[in-house]
């Protein structure tokens, strides 16, 4: 990309506006060939989600309350993840792209125990069902034929031992960017929506370039109810998030700032 | 010194070459039993390979466990050797010599159990040599920003030394052994034995070889647990990131390692019968020796603690909090003082449990013991409470595969130390003679003092 | 257009440039060596992608989807940009369409049973087989004149469909139901009653200032869970003043954790608490006089005098202060809006419930307003006005018990699609005991769920992705829409669409029955309504010519008018219920001590969803439980009875009991008990079946009494250990999830 | 046998023949020492240093940025003079033999703290309240004072104990052969020394169990000193191996100290011939290893919070390192590790006499500027809350500042050479010990010299 120098992608999520409704999670799910997270996977704490909406609770009954706030890759300036990889798997791209390069990954881990956000998921099974002594396991847990004619050709499908994690999407990134450039215009606003952005009914995720002072994302990532998750760290986010707004609420102060 | 009995060296060669010359009752049986627990080994190996990591206890956010404490482990073990060989060389301390030998191979096949342990525990462990500089059809060459690049240096550097330590402290022996077997075996021996023959120059090289080995190897020595420590401690996981780790990690592996040696010598001696080699006074030197080993690193161990609950942030105390409070680390905590340190060190500062054999068995088994606790107390809580994102908090449980591979860790080391007492002797031969020729006595009064050579 | 060498190797040739670049026979220029490795897969090989139009039919809704087709599969699904009602946003039900369609466990082939009812045993037919054996099937009965011992059973459905399906069940004499299991008929029935309407009103829940919802999930699968959604995040943050709003609920539900204030209820206390808040709007003057005046006939507040807030208390558990504040709150607070959802309806006084939350709305002025419960048009042709409601569950425990004593008459022939009676109908109506009395069951279904399991002959129908159909979605946008199904994949089986299948039926029933249905295949039925469209000549589509008006519509996926101004109705404000009616429950307080509050799960909704194994690894938003059912006990009773997450209990009712595994919620009264549908089935594929416990096995038969709805709100329960233990599979992590207090993952402000 | 051998025939210094005379000659030496200039010029720096304590105190504890100087010059004083003794206790406990000369020249430092305890009392005014900051002491609020009160306070008694015992033998041989005119003072601090087994036995036990407390006291009193002082000074300073540097920096300042003072006694003092090649490269060895130690642990703390980068860790490195402080780090840099151990690495200089007291002299001046970027920096932050809020521009000293640095010179030298006065410089009865365990024996054809070792 010539002009993709200067062009930054980043996400706002208003939490605010997120009902915790899992559509993003599942756009995901069906855009990025995640492998399924079946009921074992689940039970093993591993599951296989780019993108999860976490919930905390607050208070007691009756006076209790219930935030949802959706976490995907953070997509740091200052990622954590990428001085730890020793073959370069995962490195910041000229977009503002924290990129993870399947086939250079051996799988040490190290970038996921590094991650503040728990943003990384490890493909700890074997997926393809045609491996040896695949038959050993039960079919309620195999994603079977015919179901991988829906299998997106735009992005690998990833074998064991791989990490992966949140690429907003680079597939429709480039493809964008592409269809741009073969028109000889810019790429417009808007035009670029990952998975998750595209589903969202409410509305709560935003994703543009944020370099450019006239897109939304940027507009809204400087919006007054706007932080960082874990900002004290110093990984410098590409996503920002924007204040749940609760009338009953106190607002207790918090530490970053 | 009392209890030296002076030896013919007919004596000394004999006593010291039973192992290899004849073989033992004991040494078929034990081997078998030991290749056993290796089978078990590679069988959750290859399972792993198989159905991938699954198989592991490992999940989100603990994505290390059992298999890396291990690993810490054994690379700890490994600082027995150096520490032994090559610091008490320096300091010219007279007991080291019938220890130097079992050290060194302790370390080394430590060392090597200790580096299989990364590999296998990657996701794909058939790619494991892409952390090596060499990018033929990746074009890209490895991270030299990542620890895990700094790690196999490390440790491959250490070996390199440590095995030239082994062999260049065995060629007298080698030239021995030579002359002392016929066939195949005489060949073989020959062949290694670079044409030994123990004239003063040979000698006069091969110590000086020593003296620059050992001052060349201490850097290694320092780096290789450092660089460990360094896995950990960069990162931003908290109760991990801390800098104190270098440091406590090296301590923490003389300590157990020297520990390793006891136990080592302690069987040794009841094994190949050698008590008039490995005798109570060595028991009462390392003993000595480990009293201040043992105290540096809880001190070291009482800093990391300290700054653990420092200046309250939540995602620090989180995890001490757990540490301290939750089953089982609580437990363990309690265990890892009391085995580390209380019991131990306590029990040292009596000249009579240092020469007691049996006891100090127990008690170097009771050290390793902890400090295998004490990773596994260091590095796991930090993972389990990641962060302040409590919703992704996780307990982690080690997976049937994990356990298997850490009991067969400790059958391939003593395995491949067994084989090489099958082949090489486990005291250095000439420096028994060697010691008994420096050996020396003052008339004080009516008192006969110990004395050494000033060399 | 300038293209550089480099985009040339992208765009064409970028396999063969990756593969040579990954054998590394060439050292490449620099961007690609460092990049390669991401770019070849995600982003050197962009697929040749077609996008084509069409309706979602993961539930009743009827959103616009555009389905992604790369060499002739079906890889994504998306929202409509252009369709009104969903606007480009989709549910997660809708995202996992694609599993619907490429499900292992698909039937294939028409099938005929070769074995034992039941059995799985079944061999293959051909399609002219199959129609000629159920045409003479039909036949006969017929010529025995006994067509009205055939049944027809179907989801509800409106438009052309249920025109087809009325007209041919009206030619040919037969008995036609339709059966959802969290039906709408009370709601249904109010909206008769209130504002002499066959279909909902659309919320206008965006430019609403403040919403009270007393146990409508809109924000759940509930109605038009996205448009209800997409507007929620306009009300939220849509530029105009924060929106507020209120649910009234036992438990709190997924809305219920995004209103800014919950308010638990005793169940089915709903329209007392309604009640309530019209007596306060009324005594302190803050509702539309006219409106009051019509509502009380002139008596004014002691017209309801027996929902004096003092009284509501007792019985609803609503603090005085807290109905007055809610009062308060919605006159304050308009343009406001009051809605009430399957809850409410859910109970022996459903009908009284909803009458009375709705009537709010005329107190308070909201009807027909913007911001308010505004009306939708007649769609505009008569055959997509037709209309096929749910038939109430008293409806088929009739069916049930003629099924059973084949009094007044037998069932003959039971023809089933889109719809499980065996797998929601309480056991008790003793449905499933009767089938075996039934000479023939044929299914339509795609899928081996219960019904179809019993299913003497299968004739699978199409996935909704091949084939062709039509929706005037039902709640409407407010202006006249109708959304057109096409096939996006060729079938990739021997099926045929149920409509199709109906029409070859008719025809060869011979012209009594083939009247009013001239179409040899759905689609040109469709084109038929299509011609109607065009010849309107207004909406969103014009065209000189058919052909195009056609292309077009089928490529903007429907026909929609924002201009449309057909006559609403004006309703006049009805008359408030002046005693108060109660939910009554099956099983005393005593020995049943819990009331059990079935709710739909967020991703399987009635049980529709359980073979999508997306749908089944979809956390619930308020547990994070995938793949199973939970019962919801809250902390202290969980404590007090000694019973921590994932132990396995019997919650037992006098209709039945279940084992499941406990997740202590938080959110729950002491009093009340909460399991998710969809789980529990015995035959569903295999990723559907034998998982989780099926809530409606352990419902009691009670209904609305008025209009003979499904009361699954009307169960008390009692719990017992098993002693049995199990890690629930839940996204949440060892701990409950609560922040520190010194840093707040999720920020909140004023 | 080493190479070093023939370039220096005998390292040993050259002990007169009898006990005798040993006694005669050094009580002489004590009684009428040398160097009364450098006394007198040493007392008129104390005086500075008085003046500039006065003015400091009058200046008032309001501003603690102000007392940042101070904080160096009581904190350098521990670093070095009191550290300096450790070397006699290390080497007591491992038995060199070559300490024998210097033992008492290294205790006798101990007096300096009598000085430096006097230094930190107006400087416990100055810690700020705990509330609002991070500290251990959760609400226990005077805890840093009276903690560092008495851990110096404990220090100093341990380290006067340590003295007495040690000296005790010789006060008696003094006192024995004193002229009328000193004999007074030495009997009443003699006691009844006679010398019995029983008193021997006192004194070694006494020797042992004071040197260990006074090292434990050393290492604890770092470690409350830097906490204290330096890192709960400046927000989000979590450093746990901080302490450990800093008491390792001491060590090898201490090392300094021993060395330079052993440099004036063989030089200036007359003890030319007690002082040989033995008593300076073997210290010289020891300066080598900790100066690369200074660079382990420094390193250790940097690399994991250059590589963390959170932006805490990041204003740590700026305040202290390479902020306004640069220049001061960077010499404290070069002159703690660089340039000691680019000499110390030359054979000609460590096994030299000058070598090590050079580069003892250099390490000297480089701890003190470790020590001002340290706490001077951490003495400027302000305010002091969470999070650092900004980093502090430099402060250059100001006169009672540059008075002060005058008096160290005084503290040091004029204490001790006060204490030299009373108590014999050097140990009698060790230095016969050593005569009687060393003997000349013949083996094979060259000479070697034999140690006894007494259990």
């Amino acid at each position: 990309m010539d002009m993709a120098e200067d062009r930054k992608w980043g996400m706002v999520v208003d939490i605010d506006r997120c009902t915790g409704c899992q559509a993003c999670v599942i756009a995901c799910q069906t855009e990025n060939n995640i492998l399924l997270s079946t009921e074992d996977i689940v039970q093993q704490s591993r599951s296989m989600v780019w993108m999860r909406i976490e919930r905390y609770w607050e208070g007691e009954f009756p006076d209790i309350k219930a935030r949802f706030i959706p976490i995907m890759c953070q997509h740091c300036e200052n990622a954590p993840c990428e001085p730890v990889c020793p073959v370069y798997a995962t490195y910041h791209n000229n977009e503002g792209l924290n990129v993870q390069v399947y086939n250079r990954c051996v799988g040490t881990r190290y970038c996921a125990n590094n991650c503040p956000y728990s943003a990384r998921v490890f493909n700890y099974w074997e997926r393809n069902t045609a491996a040896p002594f695949m038959d050993l396991v039960p079919p309620a847990q195999r994603v079977a034929e015919p179901m991988n004619e829906y299998l997106n050709p735009d992005v690998t499908v990833r074998t064991k031992g791989i990490m992966e994690k949140c690429t907003f999407c680079v597939q429709r990134i480039h493809k964008v960017s592409l269809d741009a450039k073969a028109r000889g215009e810019d790429i417009k606003d808007g035009d670029v929506q990952p998975a998750c952005v595209q589903a969202c009914p409410t509305g709560a995720l935003v994703f543009g370039d944020l370099n450019s002072p006239s897109s939304k994302a940027s507009k809204m990532s400087k919006d007054e109810r706007g932080y960082h998750l874990l900002e004290d760290l110093g990984t410098a986010p590409s996503v920002t998030y924007l204040k749940k707004v609760d009338p009953q609420h106190a607002g207790t102060p918090s530490r970053t700032h | 010194m009392q209890e030296r009995r002076i030896l013919s060296e007919a004596q000394i060669n004999q006593g010291l070459l039973n192992g290899v010359l004849g073989t033992p009752s004991w040494f078929w049986k034990a081997a078998l039993l030991l290749m056993t627990v290796l089978g078990g080994g590679l069988t959750a190996i290859t399972v792993m390979l198989l159905f991938g990591l699954g198989v592991t206890g490992l999940g989100r956010p603990v994505f290390w466990g059992f298999m890396i404490v291990n690993f810490v482990f054994w690379v700890g073990i490994s600082h027995a050797g150096v520490m032994i060989s090559s610091i008490l060389r320096l300091c010219q301390a007279e007991w080291r010599r019938p220890v130097t030998r079992a050290a060194e191979v302790l370390t080394v096949f430590s060392l090597a159990t200790a580096a299989i342990f990364p590999l296998i525990h990657m996701g794909r462990m058939w790619r494991f040599y892409w952390v090596f500089p060499y990018d033929f059809d990746r074009m890209v060459w490895p991270d030299v920003r990542s620890p895990l690049i700094w790690d196999p240096s490390a440790i491959f550097t250490y070996l390199t030394g440590a095995s030239m330590f082994v062999y260049m402290a065995l060629l007298p022996d080698l030239g021995i052994l030579r002359d002392k077997t016929t066939g195949w075996r005489r060949r073989f021996y020959g062949a290694l034995s670079l044409g030994w023959r123990g004239n003063p120059r040979q000698f006069q090289l091969q110590f000086l070889l020593g003296v620059l080995l050992s001052g060349l190897i201490l850097p290694v020595f320092v780096s290789v647990h450092s660089i460990v420590s360094w896995d950990f401690a960069v990162s931003l996981v908290p109760a991990w990131h801390a800098t104190v780790f270098a440091p406590y990690f090296v301590i923490g592996a003389v300590h157990s390692g020297v520990s390793g040696v006891v136990t080592m010598m302690c069987i040794l001696r009841v094994a190949f019968k050698w008590h008039d080699f490995i005798r109570p006074e060595h028991f009462d030197s390392l003993g000595r020796l480990l009293i201040p080993v043992a105290t540096t690193w809880l001190y070291f161990f009482m800093l990391d603690v300290f700054f653990g609950i420092y200046g309250g942030e939540s995602r620090e105390l989180s995890v001490m909090n757990q540490r301290v409070f939750e089953f089982p680390w609580g437990l363990m905590l309690i265990a890892i003082l009391l085995m580390g340190y209380i019991i131990p060190v306590s029990a040292w500062l009596f000249r009579g449990v240092r020469r007691n054999i049996g006891l100090m068995f127990i008690l170097s088994i009771m050290v390793n013991i902890s400090m295998w606790m004490e990773r596994l107390w260091l590095i796991v809580p930090g993972l389990q409470n990641k962060e302040r994102l409590t919703f992704d908090w996780q307990i982690y449980t080690p997976g049937v595969v994990e356990i298997m591979l850490v009991v067969a860790s400790f059958a391939l080391v003593t395995f491949g130390v067994m084989l090489f007492s099958k082949f090489f002797p486990l005291i250095p031969v000439w420096e028994q003679k060697e010691g008994q020729v420096l050996h020396e006595e003052i008339q004080i009064g009516r008192r006969r003092v110990p004395a050494i050579i000033r060399e | 257009m300038e293209v550089s060498r480099r985009d040339f190797i992208k765009i064409t040739g970028a396999s063969a440039a990756g593969a040579v670049l990954f054998n590394g026979c060439q050292v490449p220029e620099r961007e690609m060596v460092l990049e390669s490795p991401v770019r070849i897969p995600e982003d050197t090989i962009n697929s040749f992608e077609n996008w084509y139009a069409s309706v979602c039919r993961q539930c009743g809704a009827g959103c616009g989807i555009l389905v992604r087709v790369v060499e002739g599969r079906a890889k994504k699904i998306e929202g409509n940009p252009d369709h009104p009602l969903n606007q480009g946003k989709l549910c997660a039900r809708g995202e996992a369409g694609l599993q619907a369609l490429y499900h292992p466990d698909r039937i294939r082939t028409p099938l005929r049973r070769s074995g034992p009812r039941g059995s799985g045993q079944y061999q293959v037919i051909t399609w002219d087989e199959a129609i000629a054996e159920l045409v003479s099937r039909l036949d006969d009965q017929a010529k025995q004149s006994s067509a009205d011992t055939v049944v027809i059973a179907t989801e509800p459905t409106h438009g052309l469909s249920a025109h087809i399906l009325n007209t041919f069940a009206r030619n040919y004499g037969a008995t036609l139901m339709a059966h959802e299991p969290l039906e709408h008929t009370a709601l249904y029935a109010a909206f008769k009653n209130l504002f002499g309407q066959e279909r909902a009103p659309h919320f206008d829940i965006q430019r609403a200032a403040s919403v009270l919802s007393f146990g409508a999930n809109f924000l759940e699968p509930w109605l038009s869970q996205v448009n209800y959604s997409r507007q929620y995040g306009e009300f939220r943050q849509g530029g105009r003043s924060r929106g507020h709003l209120v649910q009234v609920e036992p438990r709190l539900s997924m809305t219920a954790a995004n209103a800014d204030d919950w308010v638990p209820i005793n169940p089915g206390t709903d329209g007392v608490l309604a009640m309530a808040i019209a007596h306060v709007l009324i005594t302190e003057r803050l509702a539309d006089a006219t409106a009051v005046q019509a509502m009380t006939g002139g008596a004014g507040a002691d017209a309801l005098a027996a929902f004096r807030p003092e009284e509501a208390e007792k019985i609803t558990g609503v603090k005085v202060d807290k109905i007055k504040e809610l009062a308060r709150g919605l006159a304050a607070k308009s343009p406001s809006l009051v809605i009430g959802g399957s809850g409410p309806a859910g109970h022996t006084n459903g009908l009284f419930n909803i009458t009375a939350i709705y009537a709010l709305n005329f107190l308070l002025g909201n009807i027909g307003k913007s911001g308010g419960v505004q009306f939708n048009p007649a769609p505009p042709t008569p055959e997509l006005a037709a209309n096929l409601p749910a038939t109430p569950m008293r409806t088929w425990g009739q069916l049930a018990s003629r099924i059973q004593n084949k009094q007044p008459k037998p069932v003959n022939l039971l023809l089933v699609h889109n719809a499980n009676p065996l797998y929601s109908l309480p056991p008790t109506l003793g449905f499933g005991n009767g089938l075996k009395n039934i000479a023939v069951i044929v299914s339509f279904s795609s899928f081996m769920d219960e019904t179809t399991a019993m299913a003497d002959l299968i004739l699978p129908d199409h996935s909704y992705l091949e084939s062709w159909g039509e929706d005037s979605p039902d709640p409407g946008v407010g202006y006249q829409a109708v959304g057109l199904q096409q096939p996006t994949v060729e079938p990739s089986y021997s099926t045929r669409s149920f409509m199709d299948v109906i029409l070859a039926l008719a025809k060869g029933l011979g012209e009594k029955t083939r009247s009013g249905l001239p179409w040899d295949d759905y689609k040109g039925a469709l084109e038929d309504i299509g011609k109607k469209l065009f010849a309107l000549n207004r909406g969103s589509v014009r065209a000189p010519d058919f052909a195009s008006f056609w292309h077009g519509a089928l490529q903007r996926g429907g026909w929609w008018d924002t201009q449309s101004s057909p006559t609403l109705p004006n309703p006049r404000p009805p008359a408030l219920s002046r005693q108060m009616s109660l939910p009554g429950f099956e099983g005393s307080d005593t020995e049943y001590p819990f009331y059990l509050h079935v709710y739909a799960s967020n991703s399987l909704y009635d049980g529709r969803g359980a073979h999508l194994p997306w749908l089944q690894m979809t956390p619930d938003p308020m547990t994070t439980v995938s793949w199973q059912t939970w019962v919801e006990i809250n902390p202290k009773t969980a404590s007090q009875m000694g019973f921590k997450e994932g132990d396995i209990v019997i919650v037992e009712s006098p209709a039945g009991k279940l084992e499941v595994p406990v997740y202590v919620y938080p959110a729950i009264p002491p009093n009340v008990v909460a399991i998710p549908t969809g789980q529990g089935h015995s035959s569903m594929g295999r990723y559907g079946e034998r998982r989780g416990a099926n809530p409606f096995l352990i419902l009691s038969s009670k209904t609305e009494e008025s209009t003979g709805a499904m009361a699954w709100g009307a169960t008390r329960v009692r719990i017992s250990k098993t002693g049995k233990s199990y890690r629930l599979p839940k996204l949440e992590g060892s701990v409950l999830a609560v922040e520190p207090d010194d840093y707040k993952v999720v920020e909140i402000t004023r | 046998m080493q190479e070093h051998h023939h370039a220096h025939t005998d390292p040993r210094p050259h002990l007169p023949e009898t006990p005798q005379e040993i006694t005669r000659d050094l009580l002489g030496k004590f009684f009428n020492p040398r160097g009364r200039a450098l006394f007198v010029f040493a007392g008129l720096l104390f005086l500075l240093g008085i003046v500039g304590f006065v003015m400091r105190v009058s200046g008032g504890f309001a501003h603690r940025a102000e007392w940042g100087y101070y904080a160096v010059v009581v904190v350098y004083l521990l670093s070095t003079a009191q550290a300096a003794p450790l070397l006699a206790v290390a080497t007591r406990l491992t038995k060199g033999y070559w300490r024998k000369p210097f033992v008492r020249a290294a205790e006798l430092f101990t007096v300096v703290g009598v000085v430096n305890f006097v230094l930190l009392l107006p400087l416990l005014m100055v810690v700020p309240p705990l509330e609002g900051r991070r500290t251990f002491w959760v609400e226990w609020e005077g805890a840093p004072q009276a903690m560092l009160f008495l851990g110096m306070f404990g220090l100093v008694v341990c380290g006067l104990g340590f003295l007495y015992t040690s000296a005790m033998p010789d006060i008696a041989a003094a006192r024995d052969h004193a002229p009328s005119g000193r004999r007074g003072l030495l009997a009443s601090l003699a006691r009844q020394w006679v010398g019995t087994p029983y008193q021997w036995r006192v004194v070694t036990q006494g020797i042992t169990y004071f040197g260990c407390f006074y090292l434990m006291m050393l290492v604890g009193m770092h470690f409350l000193v830097s906490v204290e002082f330096a890192i709960s000074f400046v927000p989000g300073w979590r450093d746990p191996i901080f302490p450990a540097f800093h008491a390792i920096s001491s060590i090898q300042a201490g090392l300094a100290m021993l060395l330079v003072a052993m440099g004036m006694y063989r030089y200036f003092g007359g003890y030319r011939q007690y002082f040989a090649l033995d008593q300076f490269w073997n210290p010289g060895k020891l300066l080598l290893a900790f100066s690369l130690l200074w660079f382990y642990f420094w390193w250790s703390a940097f690399i994991i919070f250059w590589y963390g980068r959170t932006p805490a860790e990041l204003g740590v490195l700026e305040t202290t390192m390479f902020g306004p402080y640069k220049t001061a780090f960077i010499i404290g840099f070069l002159l703690n590790f660089a340039l000691p151990v680019f000499l110390l690495i030359w054979n000609p200089v460590r096994t030299s006499i000058k070598g090590p007291i050079i580069v003892g002299s250099i390490i000297l001046v480089g701890n003190f500027f470790d020590r001002i970027r340290i706490y001077a920096a951490s003495f400027s932050v302000d305010p002091i809350g969470l999070e650092l809020e900004h980093v502090p521009a430099a402060r250059l000293p100001e006169l009672a500042d540059y008075l002060l640095f005058a008096g160290v010179f005084g503290f040091i030298v004029f204490t001790y050479m006060l204490a030299m006065r009373v108590i014999p410089p050097m140990a009698l009865w060790e230095l016969k010990e050593y005569q009687i365990l060393t003997k000349v024996r013949t083996l094979g054809r060259n000479q070697v010299i034999v140690i006894g070792k007494p259990e």
